[in-house]
């Protein structure tokens, strides 16, 4: 009896997960698909659209949103939410940008050009900084993700406009007799025909692919969205993983600024309003859930190509701005409404 | 024929909406495609924008750019991709790259302005200013141009100065709260006519726009109506319409011979202005016929 | 039992020890300076009410909390700080009474999460895969490691939850209520698993409110009661009537079947019902099952987990489609009713998980309480704070609530007092049907009688009743009629004269006491 | 014994009541120590602030956020998040204005002009309608909140555009001779001398109020909030309720367009950009917690005092716009910081 009823339970569980193996499939294949539509149907509509040099330019515009996209994806399986990578990344570009024209130094009556290894390590360490402000808010203060991360959003924002007064920098390229050439190459130039900016995309990607799913920090993150309670009793380290998360974000914007500025040779303290909802957008339509716990890279990936191959390939075939708008909020939801038949059962809205 | 792609700022406002439209109009009527974008102020939507019209092998660009230092990358990026590009209502800090920078002159608008603005409210007493989006070039242009005319009068003392970004509500809200610490000033002059117009609403709520006299900038036609219910003393009107159909013009001229025809590459293009006097003129949007 | 040999030398002797503990949350005082023991290779369990304090206890001595004063020793030496790394450093691992795993995460995952086995700088999940494995054996249970652990049902979590502690290898084992869900089988494997680790010298802290169950393995018995210790003996010297004494002060059964009513018509009919399992599956939950239920009857259903008491319950009540059949409530079919509607017509549901499904946290006592019958004191379009209020402590005073009254917290009941307000709010509005899902788990004995008194009183006023529970004695307690469930289907039907082993025999359930006559039916 | 017991317990319990009361007095006074502070160091700073005048006018910009609070408080109680409401107030404005110009029925030829009554009903029909298609993604379709209100936000405002063309409505006052006056009635006007806007924003605060504390809906409000799976299970409409609930926000945020269209005499489709956030904060300054099933009127309305009192303030004393920025960043996160002191031992952050 005991015998004939395990192994019955077996055969069930079985086909369980073999349904669920395959529904997963078609679930992934869901935004795997709607990524081939939009490419099918706007190489339908443009001779333009289906060629490699604009796959490369696409993917350029996407590498801005992506590597946002992959520092929300962190935040997110934690069960937070960053608002205020979109002002990070202002900030950033505006500090690099500062750094790049020069440091004057009144006391001694100098000016310092650092070289450019250097501007992208401070500006990724002002990035973690934003952060970790972040998170020591939401982990330590327990401020609500939400929350604290708006407040953020403005005083970055605002402190990016204070720094530069509202102008631009636009002298990002360096001389050489100061020694600080070399910025063109964070993403305005090429690697073998390649955009750089593409490039430190699929490696950040790769990177948090295997953090996520190789290190003990990546299930660490899993657990802590899942069930933050059970995780702290089972000896995880919640709050610093939280503040990490945040810190990640912060650096990812930080980089994001970077290969913008360079992408644009200049920088200003405006960039990346309401970037923050784009990158939201994307990991949510990769089949990340708000709640946390749930996400995976790949999905994000594929979720950043969504909106920028749909926001593209509007432009090009000449979709009047007003379209653009509601198509953009349209498939967000579509993409999400196909995705949440996957989770809705079980978790909670938020 | 080839398709010319028109950049603008955000056709949810009718300046620039009347800058496209006027722009595609006139590209094909001179038998070219056209489709307009819209950046909206941000620097990398304007490059994304760029990129594509490259994509599109666009024969030229008109570009009415985003940062007089930020769009420099992405007109560099057209430029480099054999592609003319002739900026239109606003310059970048870079000479030689763009065919043409065909901009109304900010600085005679705003000097043109500030002489009618003395003129309605008179030479004496307190005023305030609504200053632009302060990222953007023309919003210290034209207060400066303002400064200069009105520092003439030595009796004239601007009370308050706020930066309300172009936009009605907030015009209307920081108007408000100006006049609670200023009750007693004559006169608003506004960076253009969105803030004046949110200005007069909020003056008017008071039951004080018969003292305090309003002037703005651009000519929009909710300006001119304005100026016809007496309400707006007047307006710059920014002549986008001609110089936005001069630009495809002189794109086509580039793409035909390889010369705008214009003696150089900025080009200003004079202010108007519309008072109740002349705003019978006014035939269509930001177009005053001589 | 006495088959662990208690003769070893080291046997015994105390290896942690809390020493006048006592804590307080603000004004509660869970704790007011407790002795107690651990014993080297044996088992202690820990009787008490709901809100005795014996998970508070639990906590302080694996390092989850810190005491407000008293000492914690290990090996005769004092330990100050003290966290739940640290404790489990130490060897002191404990099996959490709320179930602590990340659903989305699988077995193995579940098991190693906070400890992760590493090879170089990245996890060795195949070991970590390995041992999951070998841990499943040895609780002879069929759970791949890769199943992510929302997929499992509660009782299977459970046993992930007690394999996360036996993988620590720990020489102090804490078990906080672990066999709430599971079934008789489950129990036995875990017993047997317990021996084992005793016969190694692991000593273990048993806590249960199944106490039968408990004295089968336990070597000390410790009582709790309102954060004191109060009773303390070895098994040799206790009953069941020692540890019901101790606990609650008198000796509590669980009554008998109401009688000297007459019983009504059928109030609740189900016919054919059939409830499709968990989407996909290839078996139904509830299969083809008939069974009337009279005004003033009390009906219980035994079965193990999976039997699909939960599911049949939640169809009838609402919660859940049912692909055939159908359901009359005093004759009407109440088929497209949703739960409000069935709630006004009088047929009311008790929820199984009284943290999940049964009460609103942010909520107060009063709240809660009249939650479900908003409109009895609505007046036109406003509520009335006065009828309410009349309402609400009504319902304290009638199932007897042990509250500061209606404004309290939700949170500051006890779990027995917490299972009260679910029941009272059905039973205040008025219901001619009640179904109750297990009503008992997790409850004190002492709640549990008055639980059961306050149904029969209820079935003696006409109320139809039917209640599921996993333990064979409550199945002989109040009920007139006793339904056995397997797999989706009624395999038995008694009366209140049944014996326990017939009961277990139509559950298809292996036999844990050892009459040999015991068939599957 | 038993009787002691309980003595014990109930003196036990009666102390803990009295201690959270006093608690939440502090803590409740703690917003309202924010206003005082706020108005205070105002007041000392500029002579002008602490005047009739000037609050009646400050009151008046805070009506706007304050309705949409009200609104968002609904939702958020409810343990989602609008983020629509930003563009829906557009939209709303929107319709109004166009109503306003007179509505030309080409197959009759003649231009139909409703009166005021009949515009303010369909501005609240149409922002129902947004508000329903939210809630029916949200409830029904299971889209997360923040996700399908995303969407809605780019969409509405897309409508918006598309109907206007990017260009305002003037005309807003009507003409006696069409029977279409008193537009100015809703906001621009003043009644015994407070603005209308101030007016409708008491009302809708006491109306809500009064239906959050003593109808069925409102503690069905509160219980779905709490736990949603206990509120079904005792007879909650949780669906109806959930959609209800956006369908309200969606009418606060109409009926706020209505409100700010009529103070400025017009109506243009990019009203109320980034509001949502500004509504959010309102609520989360007043002691709401995001997670649902916590929050008060009284606290949302402290919330947007603070947020209006503290933006008018810097304006008034001339701070620039920059600090500005940073000064609201800075104030949304202390003041909830000050409040999740409360909340936040207990509510999971989200
Ligand atoms: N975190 C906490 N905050 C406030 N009070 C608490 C907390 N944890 C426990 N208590 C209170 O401490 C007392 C003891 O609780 P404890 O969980 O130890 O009881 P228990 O004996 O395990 O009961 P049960 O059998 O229901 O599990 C109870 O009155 C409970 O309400
Ligand atoms: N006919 C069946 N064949 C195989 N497995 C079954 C069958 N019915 C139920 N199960 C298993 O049992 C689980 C359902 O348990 P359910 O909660 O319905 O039962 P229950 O009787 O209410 O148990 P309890 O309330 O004690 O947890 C399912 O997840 C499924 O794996
Ligand atoms: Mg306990
Ligand atoms: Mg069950």
């Amino acid at each position: 009896m005991s015998v004939t009823n395990l192994a019955e339970k077996k055969s069930v569980a079985t086909a369980q997960k073999r349904k669920t193996n395959l529904v997963h499939l078609l679930l992934e294949g869901r935004a795997f698909f709607a990524l081939i539509l939009i490419i099918a149907v706007f190489s339908f509509l443009s001779p333009y659209y289906f060629t490699v040099s604009n796959f490369l330019i696409m993917a350029s515009h996407v590498a801005i949103f992506g590597i946002l996209a992959i520092g929300m994806l962190l935040v997110i399986l934690n069960g937070g939410i960053d608002l205020s990578v979109g002002s990070t990344l202002g900030l950033a570009g505006c500090i690099a940008g500062f750094l790049m024209q020069g440091v004057t130094l009144e006391s001694f009556g100098v000016i310092l050009y650092p070289p450019v290894w250097a501007v992208v390590v401070l500006t990724c360490v002002v990035g973690a900084l934003v952060g970790a402000v972040n998170g020591v808010l939401i982990a330590y203060l327990r401020v609500p993700a939400f929350v604290a991360s708006l407040g953020v959003l403005y005083v970055a924002r605002g402190i990016a406009l204070l720094m530069t007064n509202g102008l631009t920098y636009n002298k990002l390229a360096g001389r050489p007799e100061l020694g600080n050439e070399g910025f063109d190459w964070l993403g305005f130039n090429r690697l073998a025909g390649v955009p750089i900016g593409v490039i430190v995309l699929a490696v950040l990607a790769i990177l948090c692919g295997l953090v996520l799913s190789r290190t003990a920090f990546g299930r660490w993150l899993y657990a802590s969205g899942g069930n933050e309670r059970a995780a702290e009793l089972s000896g995880v380290p919640v709050k610093r993983v939280k503040v990490t998360v945040y810190v990640l974000s912060g650096i990812c914007a930080a980089i994001a600024g970077l290969v913008l500025s360079s992408q644009l040779t200049s920088a200003g303290p405006t960039a990346g309003i309401t970037y923050e909802l784009t990158a939201i957008a994307a990991v949510v339509i990769g089949g990340a859930a708000l709640t946390g716990g749930r996400g995976t890279i790949r999905g994000t990936m594929l979720g950043a190509f969504v909106i920028g191959f749909l926001s593209d390939g509007l432009v090009i075939i000449g979709v009047s701005a007003y379209w653009q708008t509601v198509f953009t909020g349209a498939v967000i939801v579509l993409a999400v409404l196909l995705n949440s038949i996957q989770y809705g059962g079980r978790a909670k809205t938020s | 024929d080839g398709l010319i792609t028109v950049i603008v700022n955000d056709p949810s406002n009718p300046y620039w909406l009347t800058e496209g439209n006027v722009a595609k109009a006139t590209a094909e009527k001179l038998g070219y495609t056209a489709t307009v974008g819209a950046h909206k102020g941000d620097t990398n939507t304007e490059s994304n924008l760029i990129d594509t019209a490259i994509t599109n092998k666009s024969v030229a660009i008109i570009l009415d750019p985003a940062n007089a230092d930020g769009s420099v990358g992405a007109v560099k990026k057209a430029v480099a991709a054999g592609i003319p590009v002739l900026l239109v209502n606003a310059e970048i800090n870079q000479e030689g790259l763009a065919k043409a920078q065909l901009v109304s002159n900010n600085a005679q608008g705003a000097a043109l302005g500030a002489q009618q603005w003395v003129e309605s409210v008179g030479q004496e007493g307190k005023f305030v200013e609504l200053f632009g989006a302060p990222s953007d070039n023309n919003a210290a242009t034209r207060s400066n141009g303002y400064e200069t005319v009105l520092t003439q009068y030595p009796d004239l003392q601007k009370a308050a100065q706020e930066v309300a970004n172009w936009d009605r509500t907030q015009g209307h809200d920081k108007m408000q709260s100006m006049l609670q610490a200023n009750p007693d000033i004559i006169g608003v002059i506004s960076g253009n006519d969105e803030m004046a117009l949110g200005a007069i609403a909020a003056l008017k709520e008071a039951g004080k726009l018969a003292n305090i006299k309003v002037g703005g900038f651009d000519g929009s036609p909710d300006a001119v109506d304005a100026i016809k219910a007496g309400e707006l003393q007047y307006t710059v009107l920014q002549p986008v319409a001609i110089f936005s159909e001069e630009a495809v013009k002189q794109a086509d001229n580039v793409i035909k011979t390889g010369e705008t025809g214009a003696k150089s590459e900025k080009q200003l293009f004079d202010c108007l202005l519309i008072t109740k006097d002349n705003v019978d003129k006014y035939t269509g949007p930001f177009v005053l016929s001589q | 039992m006495t088959d662990v040999a208690l003769n070893e030398s080291r046997k015994g002797e105390v290896v942690l020890a809390a020493r006048n503990v006592a804590k307080s949350y603000g004004n509660v005082h869970a704790l007011k300076g407790v002795n107690f023991d651990i014993h080297r290779g044996q088992v202690t369990t820990l009787f008490g009410e709901n809100g005795a304090g014996k998970s508070t206890l639990m906590k302080i001595l694996s390092g989850v909390t810190q005491p407000t004063s008293g000492e914690i020793i290990l090996d005769g030496h004092s330990v100050s700080f003290f966290s739940s790394t640290h404790a489990r450093e130490l060897g002191i691992s404990i099996i959490h009474q709320e179930l602590s795993l990340a659903p989305n995460l699988n077995v193995r995952d579940n098991i190693f999460m906070g400890r992760e086995i590493m090879k170089g700088s990245v996890v060795d999940f195949a070991e970590e895969e390995r041992q999951t494995r070998a841990l499943m054996e040895e609780l002879e249970e069929n759970i791949d490691p890769l199943t992510p652990v929302e997929d499992l049902r509660l009782g299977q979590q459970q046993i992930v939850e007690i394999a996360r502690a036996l993988s620590v290898n720990s020489r102090i084992l804490i078990m906080d209520e672990p066999t709430s869900a599971l079934s008789a089988t489950e129990v036995e494997v875990l017993f047997k698993v317990i021996r084992d680790l005793t016969g190694r010298g692991v000593s273990i802290v048993y806590i249960s409110h199944h106490l039968e169950e408990a004295l089968q393995i336990t070597h000390h018995a410790v009582v709790l009661r309102d954060g004191n210790m109060t009773a303390y003996a070895e098994r040799k010297d206790i009953d069941l009537e020692w540890i019901v004494r101790n606990m609650v002060g008198e000796n509590f059964d669980l009554g008998s079947p109401p009688t000297g009513h007459v019983m009504g018509g059928v109030a609740l009919s189900i016919e054919n019902l059939t409830v499709p399992g968990p989407s996909g599956a290839a078996y139904n939950s509830v299969d083809r099952l008939s069974l009337n239920v009279r005004a003033g009857e009390i009906v219980c259903i035994y079965g193990l987990m999976g039997a699909g008491r939960t599911e049949l319950l939640e169809c009838v009540a609402g919660r859940l489609a049912a692909s055939g059949g159908r359901i009359l409530l005093e004759g009407q079919d109440v088929a497209g009713l949703s739960i409000a509607r069935r709630i006004g017509e009088g047929l009311v549901l008790v929820p199984e998980d009284r943290q999940r499904d049964g009460l609103v946290q942010t909520m107060t006592v009063g709240s809660n309480l009249s939650l479900a019958s908003i409109f009895a004191f609505t007046k036109g379009l406003f509520t009335s704070t006065r009828r309410e209020r009349d309402l609400v402590t009504d319902s304290i005073r009638k199932v007897h609530i042990k509250t500061d009254g209606g404004a309290a917290p939700i949170g500051s009941l006890s779990g027995g007092n917490q299972q009260k307000v679910v029941i009272g709010k059905m039973l205040a509005t008025g219901p001619r049907v009640m179904l109750l899902d297990e009503p008992s788990r997790g409850i004190d004995i002492g709640a549990k009688a008055e639980v059961f008194k306050l149904l029969a009183e209820r079935a003696r006023q006409g109320l139809a009743v039917v209640f599921s529970t996993s333990e064979v004695a409550e199945c002989l307690s109040i009920a007139h009629r006793i339904i056995v469930m397997h797999r989706g289907k009624i395999s038995a039907e008694f009366g209140s004269d049944v014996t326990k082993e017939k009961i277990m025999a139509a559950s298809g359930e292996a036999v844990v006491s050892h009459e040999p006559e015991m068939m599957e039916h």
